[in-house]
């Protein structure tokens, strides 16, 4: 299956911005459904990682309060065009989703 | 505005499977306690070991003055503070306060950006770590309820 | 605010006010209520909403909840509850006939408020 | 043969039947609905009006500006244009079914089908193609379906809005029946359509703006953050009616339908801007 996580990145020099999004519900676990009344259990992202060439650039820790399809934004230096930036994230049900894609 | 037409299915390459991460290359654990605190304070004391961080002019945080949506408000965060090592919001009102944290390793630019939940108005702060200590901006965000969505 | 707004918002909100414990108060509906002593005077109160409802439903033209009120009203009436039905019965039949009223004001009303 | 006199007279007569207000057809509509919001909020260019409430909202204009630099139906029209893509089991696929291969082509729907004597919009256009190869019909709020007009809209972004209202006295009567709907009191609120988003356009509606109709259909299908995923224009139509307390008509009904085709056309000229991320 397709990776549920988009990744934009432009270089401006040495710098890379980076911009992501993906798709997760991040529920809170207060919500219910409103069709069986039932509450929806807390499902939510907990680390995301960026890794430029393998090394971290970035690691975020999620709360439920991060909304719903989270999206990022953060540079990191000494990037050039051929890098490989891969994105992955785990949630605290065990789920887990990447995409990698090449700078430049 | 105008978004120019853009090709889906060109760039990035899905590598589900084949990329592992070994857990030793994350910067810290998931930081269950701070997380799970009720209280700010509590939080900030879970993450940091102390709940003071002095005000600084030289942490820009941006947020909107009315949230347009409590689901999703942007938020960013920069400072010219240097050595910064982390960069966490704080919801005051919400339920679990601590809403994020960013680690930044040395080489990325202490300039981060999200979208968080608000479930009511409250004082939402950027909370950075440098090699010298902990430092803070904070702002009021008004949430509305109610209406049609417009 | 409007002042074209707060009229409508007005309104609204005094339509909203026709809920079942604002119109107990209401003494023609509190007379027919008090009438509603048998089972059969109720069955009588909801086959009256039902019918203004099916007008309403000819014009294409029910509110939202009056259905869920009949259906209310049978389930209190099923229960014993025959004061609860009627009350039920009877704002269900006042929203069957609004919703009439209403579509039949605006076969020309509407015409008013096109922009020229 | 008629003396001058009497023949100017005659003319005359004519030029002020043309002239009621009466008889004012879908183009002085289209043109007093324009001058009406152009008048309302000298300020707002026309070519706005397509971004909706933003156009009025500087504020909450902004938070979407933000949203916009990575909008989440993105994976919406991806998805749609994997779906557009794939051949059904005869060997045909969506691009048989419309002009230019439904690329660049949203613009002109709604339109009026002569054959069937009814306004056809995109959805219905695309259900009908799968139906006509086939295929069953996609539910009018599935994900699938609302992916692919996502992803046409996407295609004919910037495309002006150019809906025909052919010379057949049923497209007319069709235009009539989506005039009337927008301009009705409807429900217990007793709202029109008009009511909010021509007269009180630009004010509260408790904690949120009022947008303008101008512009309203020019970006959807629309991702709505409360909710989480896209919607059509007709799942919008739904909630409206039921916000204001009338029984909502079901999506795609020749009611939602003729709505569609009068509102769509008040945008004519307008372009097309979806699919768009609202509140």
């Amino acid at each position: 299956m397709a990776s549920k996580i988009k990744v934009k990145v432009k270089l401006k020099g040495d710098v890379a911005e980076v911009k992501s999004l993906m798709l997760h519900p991040m529920e809170t676990g207060s919500r219910k459904d409103p069709d069986t009344g039932a509450t929806i259990p807390v499902h939510h992202i907990t680390e995301l990682t960026f890794l430029n060439n393998g090394e971290t650039v970035m690691a975020v820790h999620c709360s439920t309060a991060v909304s719903r399809d989270p999206f990022f934004s953060f540079s990191f230096s000494g990037a050039k065009a051929g890098d490989t930036l891969a994105v992955r994230w785990v949630d605290n049900q065990g789920e887990s989703d990447s995409v990698e894609t090449v700078l430049g | 505005m105008q978004l120019s037409r853009r090709l889906f299915l060109q760039g990035s390459v899905a590598l589900a499977a084949l990329l592992a991460i070994p857990r030793a290359l994350v910067a810290a654990a998931w930081p269950e306690k701070a997380f799970a605190s009720k209280a700010a304070a509590e939080a900030m004391t879970a993450l940091f070991g102390t709940d003071q961080a002095t005000p600084s002019s030289a942490i820009s945080l941006d947020a909107p003055e009315i949230a347009e949506n409590g689901a999703v408000v942007p938020i960013s965060v920069e400072t010219t503070l240097e050595n910064v090592q982390s960069v966490s919001i704080v919801v005051e009102k919400n339920p679990r306060p601590l809403a994020v944290s960013f680690e930044i390793p040395p080489g990325t630019l202490p300039n981060v950006a999200c979208r968080i939940k608000m479930g009511q108005t409250s004082q939402v702060m950027a909370v950075v770590k440098t090699d010298s200590g902990l430092f803070s901006a904070a702002k009021e965000v008004k949430v509305t309820i109610g209406g049609c969505g417009g | 605010m409007t002042p074209r707004v707060l009229r409508l918002l007005a309104i609204g909100l005094l339509l909203g006010l026709l809920s079942p414990g604002a119109l107990a108060q209401d003494p023609a509906v509190a007379s027919a209520v008090g009438a509603a002593v048998s089972a059969e005077a109720v069955t009588e109160l909801i086959g009256r909403a039902e019918a203004a409802q099916r007008s309403a439903t000819e014009l294409r033209a029910e509110w939202l909840e009056t259905d869920g009120l009949i259906e209310q009203a049978r389930k209190e009436a099923n229960l014993g509850n025959l004061i609860k039905a009627a009350e039920l019965a009877e704002l269900a039949r006042r929203q069957g006939e609004l919703a009439v009223a209403q579509a039949e004001r605006e076969a020309e009303a509407w015409q008013r408020r096109v922009v020229r | 043969m008629l003396r001058p006199a009497i023949r100017r007279f005659l003319l005359l007569c004519l030029a002020t039947i043309l002239s009621m207000p009466a008889l004012a057809g879908p183009e002085e509509d289209r043109e007093a609905f324009r001058a009406y919001f152009s008048q309302r909020f000298p300020d707002v260019p026309l070519d706005e009006y397509v971004n909706g409430i933003y156009a009025l909202d500087p504020k909450a204009r902004e938070q979407w500006l933000d949203i916009e630099q990575f909008p989440p139906y993105e994976f919406a029209v991806e998805q749609g244009e994997v779906l557009f893509r794939q051949a059904f089991a005869n060997g045909n696929g969506y691009a048989d079914c419309f002009d230019n291969g439904g690329v660049g082509v949203r613009q002109h729907y709604p339109r009026f089908d002569p054959a069937l004597g009814e306004v056809v919009t995109l959805e219905l256009a695309l259900n009908r193609c799968r139906t006509r190869n086939g295929e069953s019909a996609y539910a009018w709020d599935s994900d699938e379906l609302v992916a692919l007009s996502a992803y046409m809209a996407w295609t004919s972004r910037g495309n002006p809005i150019d809906v025909e209202i052919p010379d057949d006295p049923r497209a007319l009567a069709a235009y009539e029946a989506g005039k009337r709907f927008y301009y009705s009191k409807r429900g217990q609120l007793n709202f029109a359509c008009s009511d909010c988003h021509v007269t009180s356009a630009g004010s509260y509606v408790r904690a949120d703006h009022l947008s303008a109709s101008l512009g309203h259909p020019s970006h959807f299908p629309v991702y709505r953050s409360k909710l989480g995923k896209v919607i059509s224009l007709h799942s919008r139509f739904y909630g409206c009616v039921r916000d204001v307390r009338a029984r909502p008509f079901e999506e795609q009904s020749e009611e939602y339908r003729n709505l569609e085709y009068f509102l769509t056309y008040m945008s004519n000229g307008l372009v097309v801007n979806g699919p768009g991320a609202r509140k």
